[in-house]
């Protein structure tokens, strides 16, 4: 028979849509608007699960968020299967595939449930204890095995194809939660006009109005009208999960979980993130179990869920009912059961003394036995218990905002001290309406749980005082206790409870441990929003970008630009794309993108006084019309950027920095503009995006660069080396700069970037013309590399000054102050021995050096041994045809001409130490 | 000390485990110790244990305004390793390595010092180069730390997407083999246990509000939430507080304290089996042996002692990490916290004397001293009996602030924690 | 994420446009050539670090590109007031600045 | 020119494209005037635009616009054939100040129908209800993980400027967010 527990009337499901599911293979059917607990309910299914530790077999506690025990994967196919659901959150599809966890080989008869039989020798904190010998064996041994017993349900094997979104959000009130509190609150905001979000967890608004059947009229009422007003949003299926600084809140929302597989034209989940004038939280309050022997059985269940599966769902979750409680409340959910036609067995109410003493039954309960104020046992026959401890808040948010909890004794629990600025609870989240529950003694001998999840008894939180572990927070850790995926929503005031009786304080005293966000778990995925693949990072390109990648380019990354590395011809590998280049720069020429260098206009009455200050140089003597190259330090002394001063007019510069520093540069830059230097004229624009660059270097430049300009005469005269002009090249208004980064004759040619792509072919059109090519980064590194000019991120490393560099000369020195100047003086940065920039040539010349290789001063130096330096660039010289390298040694100039060892895993490679110049130190080509 | 052993475990078990005696005891404080150690974290309560086990010195008090273990020792994301670039360091780290490497039998508590190997990625050219400098640097050095390629790095942890078309690939990676994880719990309570053991005073619930100091300016005392205790020796290693500590003898100090963010998910049967650590996209992940994936990310952007921090840094931690690991998006997020680190101007520790005489500082550690933890307490015990410091600390005195001589590992390394 | 008001752009706005720069109110020494170590010093790596009211520049660097002025709570992260580099640190009321 | 962008509608999902477009399109001329208050009514006169004092605000006229970016620093937008640049330079030649010619740096996008703002608020925290962010609001901002500028035209339509090098990210963020755009 199908659905034997469903009653034949009632409930808020839609009896006319049946949907098939199926949990462990096997087959069965519920109905729209069923969670899956209350379709498996239907169908008599009380064994959902097994528990973390002893694997003991569990049934559905709650009918809702807090719900401990029945955890579920859902297997929607490939890549979407998704571990650690609630079954009392699930809501049904056709189709529903549900997995048990935590079992094997089968939820029934599940291997594991043997740790029971030593679960005696695994009480809280077990494993601090042993596992220490042999040493070798925990890492080897235990480790291995406690990490397979552990974890819960298993992670998908598959990338996850859903997609995710992301809404900000401003409002006048925030409400959470739509039960009567929420819904009311809302409306009241609503119909004076304020801007609203309400928003529920549930799938249906109504909050604990699902459960009532006579409310169903006044929920349809509050309903319609919110809907009917255009200036409240209303978000079902959404939980707010945080509560961050300044009253900003963040909800998760489940967009497309519910429905069946087939329809996927929408993200599965969106983070909202608002902001509201005020935050109205209408939580509720969560039902606490009570703690007695056997209370985790199949079929154990918190009294109002037992109302909810009635109510709500059509579902009669027991026949035979035992109903043990500390408040009223107990007596209201019996009389409600048995209007649905269940046999109250017997109602146990603690304030008289009574409790439950054990309970039996394998998979699913069928006793209890009750131990009487006489202290005489009395078994009683049942196939469901519910019970009620009393009401816990849903103090999570308020507290999360940093809200201030005091304790409620007639509630025994914690509720808000008031309100924050512009947060406030109300309703059952404030402790209103909520049943009074007096404290009740709490016996537990055989096993009474506490956190169901992480199966933490009574007597493992009184162990955790008996082992010293006084305060909340660390009987939390030591016994794990609301450390599960519930965060013990049903468990936290319990386990206070016992603590505090054990230590023999207050609970009020003892206080509770943290609360933290999510709510309840967030998709990983939901939090990372749209920020995925191409778009988790932006990817910039150059001007040339479609030209290379039509010409063979391979690219690397350089922070968030796809750079060219080198251009393979008719299949070439890199080395030898990479020499040809480096030839064709040297024999005739090469062109490359530069137009990532970041780049700056400086402008003002005072620019030059600012740019004195900003770098190490002296540009006091910078002719309108020349360029120079310029080093920056922080203000610690330390090489920070460096790039190419140009003046372009007595008040206005043109100043590039490295490709990734443009960020960094203009912050340093603008700060001490703005904050030390602030009686200048400066201003700085950014226009590093205005520029395409592109350098062009050889000996044949001049005729490749002369093809494309009327405008500017480029004969040496006219434009030595580090000049600047302006002009145009292929008809656009053009910044050309004769510098270089290869020790070639060089321009690098500054257009409009809307004119990059059109300037660019038209170069290498003309750099055809005269045998060169365009050249990468690669080709780029051993161009630079063969003159001795440093990348700064490469040369240097944050602990590099100028004179390190062999930059002293550099540094102006009549220039009173630059930022920096100060700190060169500190002790270690003018001593002596430091770290020095040098060349290397290997005896053997074919021995390639690694990048970051260390370098001692004698061979086969043992382990421990101090490291003089270490080797920041290395490369295949291709007009020296052997191995170079550059590298920071300790007195490194003194040294040049003696011999140094680089230890490498196979041995050393003894180098000799050199000038960093290998090619045309005297500068001929440049200047040629 | 009650020992710990299986036998111990079930002998107790036959008598329901009500034989086991506290962890340590409950100190009231005494109205005098020789040195007080301000703050119960792992530094503080090794420095103690130190102090009793090496020094012989057991009149110690650790001070703790809350309860121990509480600051940043219980909530990092637990990442042990020693492949540091420098070789001061080096010396440091790898000093602290080998001590993790017997801690559990030392202080008969299993701190589950677990060296499954951490992998640092690289993403790309400069990534390449700076965690090559290290393999080097280290294995001079005679640390363990190996050059991997992408498809040696996705054999070692599977769940790595290694391929070319992604936004970050993989183009390497370095292993630490010995590197890994240990229990951050245990280890405060581990030293706790075996230093109360040994005679030191365990006190929580004590928070200094005032340090006092003679006419010659020198330390004599402290005032707590539980009375005045006297000593002239006070070692400070309250992390994410030394500069309001260390305030309270007029000490300014080279120290800012930013929120630092972690989080776990879910606990998933194994699919990690190593720590991976990524500066590029700025995360780091490795999983529990509850099964949790522990997840952390670099500061937030401002300083402050709120012990929470901001949202879309934690987007920003997971966006990455799920590129990193695709098969990890669908997985949730459990619970997201914040500690307070305490951050120096070259992201090394301020270990040593300081220019108040009897005031001697542990702190700067920053976003990664959980690791330091055993070496720093064994040093800094050193440096406050002998009163000066040990040579392996020397170099992260406070003075090389004044020469500049300091050891940045961050600008080099590019990699924390 | 914080709401931070911009003392020039007169809204507040999300934190992510700023970015931090660090302890406000710092002298540079006038000149550093004649600051001594330890002056020099204390303007380059000491700070404050207060646990309570803080005051702290922020940089608006995806609005205005402003350098400004703030206080706020270390503790609670609660902006009291922000305002213009180089004004006089205003009286503060209770009234929330952001 | 060549158009960073191409000027075409992008297609949505569904019927999410009645509720909302972007299409790409010309940047126009394009200067940032940075000089003190005197000067920039100077650049006012001769540009035929008023630069707006209060921050975050446009002003437009016959097919110019000066948009208050800073407190010193305003962006001046003319159309692609409007030659203002030299005689600005001209009126302003005896000030100080800085005008700087960055026409070719931005692509610009046209965001316009009744779920603009929604669909900005995907990526972008700022808020943008009417009240907050009315018409001729404009600011720099954070989209998603670059700095955009955004200007709101009308009331439902905003223009919205980011480096060229990043147009191709924003536009797949706002495509991306459009297809998962929540009811209005
Ligand atoms: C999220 C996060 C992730 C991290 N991840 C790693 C990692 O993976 N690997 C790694 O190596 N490191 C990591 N770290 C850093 C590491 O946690 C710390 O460097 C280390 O734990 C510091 O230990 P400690 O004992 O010095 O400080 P703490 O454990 O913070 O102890 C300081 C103690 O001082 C107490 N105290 C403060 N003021 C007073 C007072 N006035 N009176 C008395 N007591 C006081 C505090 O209550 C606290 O208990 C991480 C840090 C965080 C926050
Ligand atoms: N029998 C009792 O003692 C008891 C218990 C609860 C409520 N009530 C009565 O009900 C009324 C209380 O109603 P109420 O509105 O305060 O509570 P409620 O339980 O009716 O509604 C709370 C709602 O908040 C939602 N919610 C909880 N946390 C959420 C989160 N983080 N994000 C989104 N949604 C979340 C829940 O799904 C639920 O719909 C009171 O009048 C009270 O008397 C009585
Ligand atoms: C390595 C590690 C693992 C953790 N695992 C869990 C966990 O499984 N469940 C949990 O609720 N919290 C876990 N936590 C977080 C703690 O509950 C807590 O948030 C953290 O110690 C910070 O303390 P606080 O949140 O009380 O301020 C873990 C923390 C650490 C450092
Ligand atoms: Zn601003």
């Amino acid at each position: 028979m199908t659905q034997p527990y469903r009653l034949p009337t009632g409930g808020r499901i839609a009896r006319s849509r049946p949907l098939r599911f199926t949990f462990d293979g096997r087959s069965y059917e519920g109905y729209a608007g069923d969670t899956l607990a209350s379709a498996l309910l239907a169908n008599g299914v009380h064994l959902v699960g097994r528990s973390f530790k002893y694997h003991r077999p569990r049934g559905i506690l709650s009918a809702g968020s807090e719900e401990p025990n029945a955890l579920m994967t859902i297997d929607r196919g490939a890549g979407r299967v998704t571990p650690n659901l609630r079954a009392t959150q699930i809501e049904l599809y056709d189709g529903l595939c549900a997995i048990s966890q935590n079992r094997w080989p089968s939820l029934d008869f599940d291997l594991g449930a043997a740790s029971q039989f030593v679960s005696r020798l695994l009480p809280a904190g077990f494993y601090y204890k042993t596992f220490m010998w042999p040493r070798a064996a925990w890492r080897r041994v235990y480790e291995p095995l406690i990490r397979r017993a552990a974890g819960l349900g298993k992670a998908p094997r598959a990338p996850d194809p859903d997609r995710y979104t992301n809404q900000f959000a401003h409002c006048d009130v925030l409400v959470i939660g739509a039960g009567p509190a929420g819904l009311e609150a809302a409306l009241r905001a609503g119909r004076a006009g304020s801007s609203v979000i309400l928003c529920d967890e549930q799938q249906e608004l109504g909050g604990s109005l699902l459960n009532n059947s006579q409310a169903a009229e006044r929920l349809l009422q509050y309903t319609n009208e919110l809907r009917a007003l255009p200036n409240v949003r209303l978000l079902r299926r959404t939980t707010a999960f945080g509560v961050f600084a300044q009253n900003f809140v963040a909800l998760a929302e489940r967009i497309n979980d519910h429905l069946p597989a087939s329809n996927k034209d929408m993200p599965r989940e969106s983070l909202w993130q608002v902001r509201a004038e005020r935050t109205v939280i209408a939580t509720g309050a969560i039902e606490r179990p009570l703690v007695f022997p056997g209370n985790d059985r199949p079929g154990v269940m918190l009294a109002h869920a037992g109302l909810a599966y009635v109510n709500r769902y059509g579902v009669l979750p027991g026949k035979q009912v035992v109903i043990a409680t500390t408040n009223d409340d107990g007596y209201a959910v019996a009389d409600a059961l048995k209007a649905a036609g269940a046999e109250i067995a017997t109602i146990v109410d603690l304030r008289r003394d009574e409790t439950i003493a054990a309970t039996h039954g394998g998979k699913r309960i069928s006793s209890v036995d009750i131990r009487l104020p006489d202290n005489s046992l009395r078994r009683i026959a049942c196939d469901l218990l519910l019970m009620s401890g009393g009401w816990t808040p849903s103090v999570h948010l308020f507290s999360q905002a940093r809200g201030k909890l005091r304790f409620d004794v007639p509630l025994q629990c914690f509720v808000p001290d008031g309100t924050l600025d512009a947060i406030e609870c109300v309703g059952g989240c404030a402790g209103a309406g909520l049943q009074p529950s007096p404290a009740t003694q709490i016996v537990a001998d055989g096993k009474s749980f506490v956190d169901f999840q992480n199966d933490v008894t009574s007597a493992d939180i009184e162990l955790a005082v008996r082992e010293g572990f006084r305060s909340v927070e660390h009987i939390k850790r030591y016994t794990t206790s609301g450390m599960a995926t519930d965060q013990g929503k049903t468990s936290n005031m319990n386990a206070l409870a016992i603590a505090a009786a054990t230590i023999d304080a207050p609970v009020g005293s003892v206080g509770t441990t943290t609360f933290r966000q999510p709510f309840t778990p967030v998709t990983f995925g939901t939090l990372a929003g749209l920020s995925r693949g191409a778009l988790f990072e932006p990817v910039r390109t150059l001007p040339s970008h479609d030209w290379a990648l039509a010409h063979g380019a391979v690219f690397e990354d350089t922070g968030q630009w796809k750079r060219a590395s080198y251009f393979s011809l008719k299949g070439e590998g890199m080395r030898d794309a990479v020499m040809r280049e480096c030839r064709t720069v040297r024999a005739a020429a090469g062109i490359f993108d530069a137009s990532s260098l970041g780049k700056i206009e400086i402008s003002g009455p005072d620019a030059l006084t600012f740019l004195n200050r900003i770098y190490i140089n002296d540009f006091s003597r910078l002719d309108i019309g020349r360029c120079r190259y310029a080093l920056m330090l922080n203000e610690a002394g330390l090489a920070m950027d460096d790039g190419i001063v140009g003046r372009l007019a007595e008040t206005r510069f043109h100043v590039t920095t490295t490709s990734g520093g443009i960020g960094h540069v203009l912050h340093h830059m603008e700060d001490f503009l703005q904050t030390e230097f602030t009686s200048l004229q400066v201003w700085l624009t950014d226009v590093t995006e205005q520029w395409s660059t592109f350098a062009v270097q050889g000996p044949r430049a001049r005729d490749i660069v002369g093809e494309l300009t009327t405008t500017i005469d480029l004969s040496p005269g006219s434009m030595s080396h580090m000049s600047l002009r302006e002009g145009s090249v292929c008809d656009a208004d053009a910044r050309l700069m004769r510098v270089s980064f290869t020790g070639e004759c060089g321009y690098e040619i500054n257009v409009p970037s809307s004119e990059g792509a059109r300037v660019w072919a038209a170069l290498y059109e003309s750099a055809s013309r005269h045998d060169a090519s365009a050249y990468g980064l690669e080709a780029l590194n051993v161009l630079r590399a063969e003159k001795g000019y440093i990348i700064v991120g490469q040369e240097t490393d944050g602990s590099t000054t100028p004179d390190d560099l062999g930059f002293g000369k550099m540094i102006g020195a009549r220039k009173d102050d630059f930022v920096g100047k100060r700190s060169l003086s500190l002790a270690h940065l003018a001593s002596s021995g430091r770290k020095q920039l040098v060349g290397l040539k290997p005896l053997d010349p074919q021995k390639m050096l690694e990048e970051g290789a260390q370098i001692t001063l004698q061979s086969g130096a043992p382990t421990g041994s101090h490291a003089v330096g270490h080797v920041t660039t290395a490369c295949w010289s291709a007009v020296l045809d052997r191995s170079i390298a550059l590298a920071l040694v300790e007195n490194g100039r003194a040294l040049i001409g003696s011999t140094l060892h680089v230890p490498m895993p196979n041995g050393d490679i003894p180098v000799e130490v050199t000038s960093p110049v290998f090619v045309d130190p005297a500068g001929a080509r440049l200047h040629g | 000390m009650q020992r710990f052993s299986f036998f111990q475990l079930l002998r107790q078990s036959f008598g329901n485990h009500v034989g086991w005696q506290p962890h340590w005891r409950a100190a009231a404080p005494k109205s005098s110790y020789d040195i007080v150690i301000v703050g119960g974290g792992g530094h503080g309560l090794a420095t103690a244990y130190y102090l009793a086990s090496e020094h012989g010195l057991t009149n110690i008090a650790v001070v703790e305004k809350g309860w121990i273990g509480g600051g940043n020792t219980g909530r990092n994301t637990t990442i042990v390793r020693s492949n540091y670039l420098f070789e001061e360091s080096e010396a440091l780290f790898e000093h602290s390595m080998k001590l993790w490497e017997g801690l559990s039998q030392a202080l008969n508590y299993n701190v589950m010092y677990s060296p499954r190997g951490v992998l640092v990625l690289a993403h790309n050219t400069t990534d390449a180069q700076v965690i090559r400098r290290h393999v080097h640097a280290n294995r001079l050095a005679g640390i363990d730390n190996e050059w991997m390629t992408p498809e040696q790095a996705q054999a070692f942890c599977p769940i790595l997407d290694v391929s070319r078309n992604v936004r970050y690939p993989v183009v390497g990676a370095s292993l630490q083999r010995r590197g890994g994880t240990a229990r951050h719990d245990a280890v405060a309570w581990g030293y706790a246990r075996a230093a109360s053991a040994l005679g030191v005073d365990i006190i929580e619930n004590c928070e200094v509000t005032a340090i006092r100091r003679d006419a010659r300016g020198a330390v004599s005392g402290i005032e707590t939430t539980r009375g005045e205790i006297a000593t002239h020796k006070l070692g400070l290693v309250t992390a994410g507080h030394t500069s309001v500590v260390a305030g309270m003898a007029g000490l300014k100090l080279p120290m800012e304290s930013y929120p630092l963010q972690a989080l776990v998910s879910e606990p998933v049967k194994p699919v990690m089996p190593c720590v991976v650590m990524s500066n590029s996209i700025h995360a780091y992940m490795s999983q529990s042996d509850k099964g949790e994936l522990v997840i952390g990310a670099g500061t937030d952007a401002y300083t402050s002692y709120s012990q929470r921090g901001a949202l879309h840094v934690t987007s920003q931690t997971l966006d990455a990490l799920c590129e990193l690991f695709p098969i990890v998006r669908r997985l949730r997020m459990l619970r997201n916290w914040g500690g307070i680190v305490d951050v120096t101007p070259d992201r090394s520790p301020i270990i040593g004397p300081t220019p108040v005489e009897g005031l001697y500082l542990n702190c700067g550690w920053g976003t990664g001293g959980f690791k330091a933890t055993p070496g720093s307490g064994h040093l800094f015990a050193h440096t406050l009996a002998r009163g000066e410091p040990h040579a392996i600390v020397a170099p992260f005195d406070l003075d090389r602030f004044t020469t500049g001589k300091l050891v940045d590992e961050s600008t080099a390394a590019a990699v924390a924690h | 994420m914080l709401l931070i008001r911009c003392p020039y752009c007169e809204t507040a706005r999300p934190e992510v446009e700023f970015r931090h720069g660090g302890e406000a109110l710092m002298e540079r020494p006038r000149d550093p050539s004649r600051a001594s170590d330890a002056e020099w010093i204390d303007y380059l790596y000491m700070r404050r670090n207060p646990k309570g009211p803080h005051a702290e520049r922020w940089r608006h660097v995806h609005g205005c590109g402003r350098f400004f002025n703030c206080l706020r709570d270390t503790v609670s992260d609660r902006i009291v007031v922000t305002w213009r580099a180089g004004e006089p640190v205003p009286e503060v009321t209770d009234g929330d600045g952001a | 020119m060549v158009e960073p962008v191409p000027s075409t509608r992008f297609t949505l999902g569904n019927n999410r494209a009645e509720r909302v477009s972007i299409l790409g399109i010309a940047p126009g001329r394009q200067f940032v005037f940075r000089g003190p208050r005197e000067v920039a009514d100077q650049c006012g006169a001769a540009f035929g635009v008023d630069l707006p004092a209060s921050p975050c605000r446009a002003n437009r006229q016959d097919g110019r616009a000066a948009l208050r970016l800073g407190p010193d620093e305003w962006l001046l937008i003319a159309l692609p054939d409007d030659a203002v640049l030299a005689s600005l330079r001209h009126s302003l030649s005896r000030f100080a100040h800085a005008l700087v010619d960055v026409s070719s740096s931005d692509a610009v996008f046209e965001i316009r129908g009744p779920s603009t703002a929604l669909l900005l608020n995907a990526a972008i925290p700022l808020d943008l209800s009417p009240k907050t962010f009315p018409v001729d609001a404009c600011t720099r901002t954070i989209l998603a993980k670059v700095g955009v500028l955004l200007w709101r035209t009308e009331q439902e339509c905003f223009r919205l400027q980011v480096a060229r090098s990043f147009a191709a990210y924003v536009h797949d963020v706002l495509a991306e967010a459009a297809w998962g755009l929540p009811d209005a």
